[in-house]
């Protein structure tokens, strides 16, 4: 038996899992999601901005990372837009701003909202976490320019901020570093409230954080995009993908298992 | 089907990738060496646009010449590609770096990581959740003593990285389970992508 | 003067900082403190021994972290585990690959390497090309580095210091190749894809003792040995603090806070 | 000359921003908030670096025709595209956006993608309930996956609560002891580097 299942090229095994996952995406079955706790506190804090206000949200994922992470923040900036909040948007990884830009896109032209008056694309900055240090310390000098060689103490937007006390919220969407360790730690004394997303993998080393109260909300991956949007009412592509996620959980957990049972019978026998 | 000429590109590089699953390929080995070139040169772009607007531009259009500072440090970084004996130079802007970059994350995790979780771990034992926090916590602390002088000379230590141990291992369960999860997401985001934006079948 | 809520985060700075010097100075005076076994360590030397028997070049990649943030400590740890394995292919007269992906670390390496080689009278044996620098970014890393372990069929991959979501191709990657794996990293998360994928890990900071366990360098020994005082401290407080929180005293939680 | 120097620009500026933390003085946090700005234009220069060193690699393998070296070509054609695009005509132009779309971002989400293969073959290959400690991972880590999935909710109604109970408990503890440690090997390297105990960074000629 074991030496059947060691036998197996591991080929079979990724085509059995690419057929599984595509299925549901082709014909969804349509599991419920329901709403975790996390999500629902990073709700709350955006729920209760008021028109006018202003926060931030810095795009500090990678394109490779973007699938998982990218969904919170493309939901989140829909929902806020929908509030009339203002929204800086930053980057301190080189690979932001363009995706920063593919979220902001769809309100560049029409959707009632104005480049530099509702949001803005300040681009990125070097330098990780001493960057994000000066950032807070005062916004306009660390990006003299937009993602669009504008002058910053030329934008609107910009004009009623100087350093991190004068925004609401700070929200960072992270793969790696520049993460919620950089951020809790360079914003510790200042005035907004912190709020995360990350990929699903940093989730669990979030939590401390979120248990202490230094970060106020916590979204992991696709799964909490989905909560979200249904949380939100906005139903998008996050929700789309959970039954694909779910298949794909049990693929690989056979596989775990059938591994197993392989080594217990090979050991069993070896034992006679 | 969507002919575009940038999805079916972006749609072959996905499957170039995905060809190393069968065996190193041509294909595979040309959309890795494509994508290095890619990310050097993104990455020069975008220092270099940092380089203009916060230093070149201050310096010429305000007249703040501080940042000859900054821009002569970093022009020193490469002078570890210079033939001869002035390759040290290059150490200074390093140094600068190191410096800055060491004391910041330092001084911020003695704070944030340090102080402020132990003051979120002092909690009153009054569930088996709160105890198992406040053991497992220290149990981890435990196992990462090093040095026999204080393994040997604390009794419980021993016992306390054990549990720590134990611990960490149920902490490495989540970090995969939830590490499974993400990377599914990115197979299904890539699917969608192949199957709906470029073939239309979706 | 003094910034409020941030005094005990001072005091517990310079706690470190005496405990660590202190402990690094008496390591000087050759007081150096023994250290516990790291399993993952140990087998460094069987994993290449057994690469030079195949007659297969050993990887080593000391990791994505840089030098000037929060991933310093194991990018200097990574470096210095890479000293003593150089030394140890160098005796064996095998070939290692080295993989960089941070500018700044490709110099130090190298360097590392060449007095390796060196210092195992086999000088000659060094060629530039055993130390790559292959791309900052991370996919384009974890891409070329599946690429050598393939093309080049290594015998042993080792990989140490600061990773991200690119830990298990290269774990799994090597696995492919028949590779005997180690892998160690300070950071949590990534650790469970090595322990699945790699045949020994090295978990959280015994990656930082690494470097003094192997080189057996007082001044690091003695620097692990004021860590542990410092983490004594913070058991010591979390005991106490704990034990009148329980009693009803909240002293210890606005202690900290001051 | 050639330590002292560096070691000494560590120093000063390491223990000035360390000290600005703790203490309020205003000429103080001024040129703390000059460093860290200045260190967006040094750390803008290092990413050059890369890029140098690329080329160097890749340019001799062309011109000396090297195995590899076609490989080699279409990595420098990309490199000269992307900066010449991008200084030329600008980060947000058309030309420089569309190989960020098109092909980098694809390669980029495309490679990672491949881990949930490799995560696949390794659960199939490798990860085997060896130990207790094996198996505490193996089952911590299924019963979040079917407690975070949909599907695990439809199997059974509790495993959300118990996925719950784990993040909350045993991963809190285990990551919290885990963060307290790091954060004394930070802490504890800024002071060997500051003080130039540690200079490994320097290199040893």
């Amino acid at each position: 038996m074991e030496k059947f299942l060691a036998s197996i090229d591991r080929r079979y095994i990724y085509i059995v899992l690419l057929l599984v996952v595509l299925f549901p995406l082709i014909r969804p079955i349509g599991l419920p999601i329901s709403i975790s706790s996390w999500t629902e506190s990073f709700y709350a804090v955006i729920d209760q901005l008021q028109a006018g206000d202003i926060v931030v949200m810095s795009i500090d994922y990678s394109p490779s990372g973007g699938p998982d992470v990218g969904p919170q923040a493309v939901a989140i900036f829909d929902h806020l837009m929908a509030k009339n909040v203002k929204v800086i948007g930053v980057s301190f990884l080189a690979e932001g701003p363009p995706q920063l830009q593919q979220i902001i896109n769809p309100y560049m032209e029409g959707r009632g909202k104005t480049y530099g008056v509702d949001f803005v694309n300040l681009g990125y900055a070097a330098g990780l976490e001493t960057a994000i240090a000066a950032f807070n310390a005062d916004m306009k000098r660390a990006f003299p320019v937009d993602f669009f060689n504008t002058p910053t103490n030329t934008i609107p937007l910009m004009q009623s901020v100087t350093d991190a006390n004068d925004v609401k919220v700070v929200m960072n969407f992270a793969t790696g570093i520049p993460g919620p360790a950089e951020w809790v730690r360079q914003l510790a004394g200042f005035s907004p409230d912190i709020l995360i997303g990350v990929v699903t993998v940093m989730g669990p080393q979030t939590e401390p954080y979120y248990q202490s109260g230094q970060i106020k909300g916590l979204l992991s991956g696709l799964r909490s995009a989905a909560e979200y949007e249904v949380r939100a009412g906005m139903p998008g592509s996050a929700a789309a993908g959970m039954d694909a996620q779910s298949l794909g959980h049990v693929v690989i957990i056979l596989a775990m298992a059938l591994g197993n049972l392989a080594y217990f019978l090979g050991r069993k026998g070896g034992a006679k | 089907m969507n002919l575009s000429v940038g999805i079916t590109l972006a749609a072959i590089m996905t499957i170039a990738c995905y060809s190393y699953l069968w065996r190193e390929n041509t294909l595979y080995r040309i959309a890795e060496h494509l994508f290095v070139g890619l990310g050097a040169g993104y990455s020069i772009a975008m220092g270099w646009n940092n380089v203009k607007t916060n230093a070149i531009n201050p310096l010429l259009n305000d007249g703040q010449y501080i940042l000859i500072v900054p821009l002569l440090l970093g022009a020193l970084l490469f002078t570890r590609f210079l033939p001869g004996s002035n390759k040290w130079l290059a150490r200074i802007p390093m140094a600068f770096l190191v410096g800055t970059g060491i004391a910041l994350s330092a001084r911020a995790a003695v704070l944030a990581e340090f102080v402020q979780q132990i003051r979120a771990t002092i909690i009153p034992l009054n569930s088996v959740n709160n105890i198992l926090i406040v053991v497992g916590t220290i149990g981890v602390l435990a196992y990462f003593f090093f040095s026999s002088k204080f393994t040997e000379g604390i009794p419980g230590l021993k016992y306390g990285a054990l549990v720590g141990r134990y611990v960490m291992m149920a902490a490495f369960g989540a970090a995969f389970g939830n590490g499974v999860m993400g990377r599914i997401s990115l197979l299904i985001s890539r699917l969608q992508f192949i199957f709906g934006s470029w073939l239309g079948l979706m | 003067m003094l910034e409020t809520g941030r005094i005990f985060a001072m005091i517990s700075l310079l706690v470190c900082w005496v405990a660590v010097y202190y402990f690094i100075d008496r390591a000087r005076k050759g007081d150096v403190p023994t250290l516990r076994r790291i399993p993952g360590l140990d087998a460094l030397d069987e994993a290449i021994g057994r690469s030079t028997e195949m007659g297969k070049p050993v990887f080593y990649s000391p990791g994505r972290g840089n030098l000037t943030t929060s991933s310093a400590a194991a990018t200097i740890a990574a470096l210095d585990i890479l000293g003593h394995v150089a030394l140890s292919t160098a005796k064996y007269k095998c070939d290692i690959v080295v993989g960089i992906s941070d500018p700044a670390v490709y110099p130090l390496a190298e360097e590392i390497v060449r007095t390796s080689y060196r210092t195992a009278n086999v000088g000659d044996m060094f060629k530039p090309e055993m130390v790559r620098f292959l791309s900052p970014d991370q996919f384009a890393f974890a891409s070329s580095c599946l690429g050598i372990m393939s093309r080049e069929k290594v015998g042993a991959a080792v990989m140490m210091g600061f990773w991200q979501a690119e830990s298990l191709l290269l774990a799994e990657g090597s696995a492919q190749v028949g590779a005997i794996s180690i892998a160690g990293c300070d950071r949590l998360f990534q650790i469970p894809f090595f322990v699945a994928a790699c045949d020994y890990t090295i978990i959280g900071e015994e990656l930082l003792a690494g470097g003094a366990y192997l080189s057996g360098d007082p001044i690091q020994s003695g620097s692990l040995a004021g860590q542990d005082l410092v983490k004594l401290f913070a058991v010591v407080l979390l005991v106490v603090g704990v034990v009148a929180r329980t009693a009803g005293s909240d002293y210890f939680v606005k202690l900290l806070a001051k | 000359m050639r330590r002292s120097l560096p070691l000494t620009i560590t120093s000063f500026v390491g223990f000035w921003i360390v000290f600005d933390y703790f203490v309020k003085i205003d000429f103080v946090r001024t040129w703390t908030v000059n460093f860290t700005n200045w260190v967006i234009i040094v750390a803008a220069f290092a990413l050059g670096l890369g890029a140098v060193n690329l080329l160097r690699i890749h340019g001799k393998r062309v011109t000396e025709r090297r195995p590899g070296w076609m490989e080699s070509s279409v990595l420098l054609v990309a490199l000269v595209y992307m900066t010449v695009t991008g200084i030329f005509l600008g980060t947000s132009s058309e030309a420089f956006l569309f190989a960020f779309t098109n092909l980098q971002q694809p390669l980029s989400a495309a490679m990672f993608s491949l881990l949930v293969f490799f995560i696949a073959s390794a659960s199939f290959r490798a990860f085997r309930a060896r130990s207790i400690e094996a198996a505490v991972l193996l089952i911590s880590g299924v019963i979040l996956m079917l407690g975070r999935a949909p599907i695990g909710e439809v199997i059974w109604t509790k495993f959300p609560d118990i996925a719950d109970w784990i993040m909350q408990v045993p991963n809190l503890a285990g990551n919290r002891g885990i963060m307290i440690g790091a954060a004394i090997g930070i802490v504890s390297v800024a002071m060997r580097v500051l003080l130039g105990i540690d200079r490994g960074y320097m290199g040893q000629e």
